[in-house]
């Protein structure tokens, strides 16, 4: 097979599929070779099958849409008609139109669709803050039992801008943030965290940091002492507290 | 604080106080007892104050008919520093299709949308509910009264959008359809010599 | 923006993200790459100015080491006001968060709810006690047996569900990452063949 050497994103369907293959053949979409594209297209679907993938069967739909379109461009134009040349070559309907027409559209949205993934970048540049709580301003609110009049929409909305809201982080780990922190300084921190308080600390306890990559940088660092028999996790009964402890004559 | 001097003050601690939330031009216009109009031009006059002043970090951008503040654009690089991205992941590519398809072309059924994109699109679609930025919007004529789908607030502020429409242009039917149209006009000329 | 000219538009805009978790001198220090003594002279600076200025609605306060923006107390009667006027929901935003988490994580505690909004939370379950959405399900085990929260009937009828499984599924973004890596890893095979 010749050079894929592109590096492609999964495709959201045939109609894409098909938009990718005319870019990268150079294809003009008005004029698309169909014997070409259908070959390159059927590979594709081969390639699929072959890796025992799941194909949608919208892929396998536009297959025999292809197919059928290329058995109707070698038929020979007409040729019983008693024709009419100036209205025969109006009506004359390539079989290409209706699926050039689809791609088209398509196209067109989804270049829409980038429009608003930059939209959606620059707005989450502006930060913003949660409405403060002004209920102790609020005289004695309406508390009987009202019709409320809000939505499942608003629901879902508010909890939206909830989850979009950023999270604050202190303290801040600028520079560091970003740095892989390393395993065995974390294997260190925890011997002398452990050791602090006479040998043995409660697991949860161990995290002390915010973000999720000290968690996890702890919590392997916990499984390397563990491994390395250096330390001790007990546990009382299911479900019970984690307790770990630096083994005897570490 | 007095109103008719200090309104810039106590219009500025109403928008910190309404945060995302928002403050629409009626609740402005109520806690200062002044018309609609003379709300919209003073927070006209306040959003254009902070977005000319260098010395100010925060600016009012107006969303879906109702204001809020926000951190201006060129200080996100000091707050990433401070402040976690939001949890909810951006959105894939499978959802901004639909979702850009359901903003031009709303009200819009599923089958609609599946039409255009070639592919079933139920997830996307359980997505962008779930998400607050698409909600069913009535029901279809005809057989089947299949869900219409438009787009919600929450939609114009996850983009930045004043309104739906100051949505960018939809894209063209393509750069070759003048040629297209031009090559047709001249074979219809030949027809008809 | 230049942190050297601009430093007061960058701290403005830092607190104001910051909100009521505030901003300790550390932070402020390590954004400017500054010492703790000129950090300390800049936010006291910036307190001053906000205070002397009556053209500003906010002040900073300093908690426990911390600084945090908020609206001056001269503002109290018109954020009253603002409470007071009629807002386009009959529920708060604070409220309708609430619930939300109520609605997906049910049962579930004052303190969990709170956890999960980062802000106090006991009038908005007030509100929606009183308005029948939610109530006291049982409590919680362990210490404090904290009382336990669920929807309610009304809860249902207000949103037109029949049950709570035809809440909408919130987005799995484990679901979607899978289907990515699938169709990457096909996509990587392929380049390789």
């Amino acid at each position: 097979m010749e050079h894929y050497n592109v590096k492609i994103n999964a495709f959201e369907g045939p109609l894409d599929l098909l938009l990718h293959l005319i870019n990268r053949l150079e294809i003009d979409i008005y004029d698309i070779p169909v014997a070409e594209i259908t070959e390159q297209y059927l590979i594709y679907i081969h390639t699929m099958q072959e890796l025992e993938l799941d194909i949608a069967s919208e892929y396998l739909v536009m297959a025999a849409t292809l197919l059928a379109i290329k058995s109707q461009m070698l038929l020979p134009k007409h040729e019983e008609d008693n024709y009419d040349e100036d209205i025969d070559m109006e009506m004359e309907e390539d079989p290409r139109d209706e699926l050039v027409e689809r791609l088209i559209e398509y196209r067109r949205f989804k270049e829409a669709a980038e429009d608003l993934k930059e939209l959606e970048q620059e707005r989450s540049l502006l930060y913003t803050k949660a409405p403060s709580d002004l209920s102790d301003m609020a005289k004695e609110m309406k508390m009987e039992k009202t019709q409320v009049d809000v939505s499942l929409y608003d629901m879902l909305g508010a909890l939206q801008k909830l989850l979009r809201r950023k999270k604050w982080k202190e303290p801040l780990a600028t520079k560091v943030a970003r740095q892989e922190i390393p395993i065995e300084r974390r294997i260190d921190e925890v011997i002398r965290t452990l050791r602090k308080s006479n040998g043995r600390k409660n697991f949860n306890d161990l995290f002390t940091a915010h973000s999720r990559e000290e968690v996890v940088v702890t919590f392997l660092a916990v499984l390397e002492l563990m491994k390395r028999q250096a330390v001790l996790v007990t546990q009382d009964n299911n479900f019970a507290e984690l307790y770990v402890e630096v083994a005897e004559g570490k | 604080m007095s109103k008719k001097e200090n309104w810039k003050a106590i219009l500025e601690g109403l928008l910190f106080a309404a945060g995302d939330e928002g403050l629409t031009l009626k609740s402005i216009a109520s806690v200062f007892e002044v018309s609609d109009q003379e709300a919209s031009e003073r927070i006209n006059q306040l959003m254009t104050e902070l977005a000319t002043n260098q010395g100010r970090g925060l600016q009012i951008i107006e969303i879906g008919g109702s204001y809020q503040l926000t951190t201006k654009k060129e200080l996100a690089d000091y707050l990433k520093k401070l402040v976690e991205a939001p949890s909810s992941h951006s959105l894939s590519q499978a959802s901004l299709e639909t979702l850009a398809i359901i903003a031009y072309k709303q009200p819009i059924t599923r089958i609609e949308i599946e039409e255009i994109r070639g592919v079933k699109t139920e997830r996307p679609l359980q997505t962008l509910v779930a998400k607050a930025l698409i909600k069913e919007v009535g029901r279809a004529e005809g057989n089947g009264r299949a869900y219409l789908y438009g787009t919600t607030k929450g939609f114009l502020d996850t983009f930045g959008l004043k309104s739906l429409k100051e949505l960018p242009k939809l894209p063209d039917q393509g750069d070759e359809e003048f040629e297209q149209t031009e090559a047709d006009l001249f074979f219809d000329t030949l027809n008809n010599v």
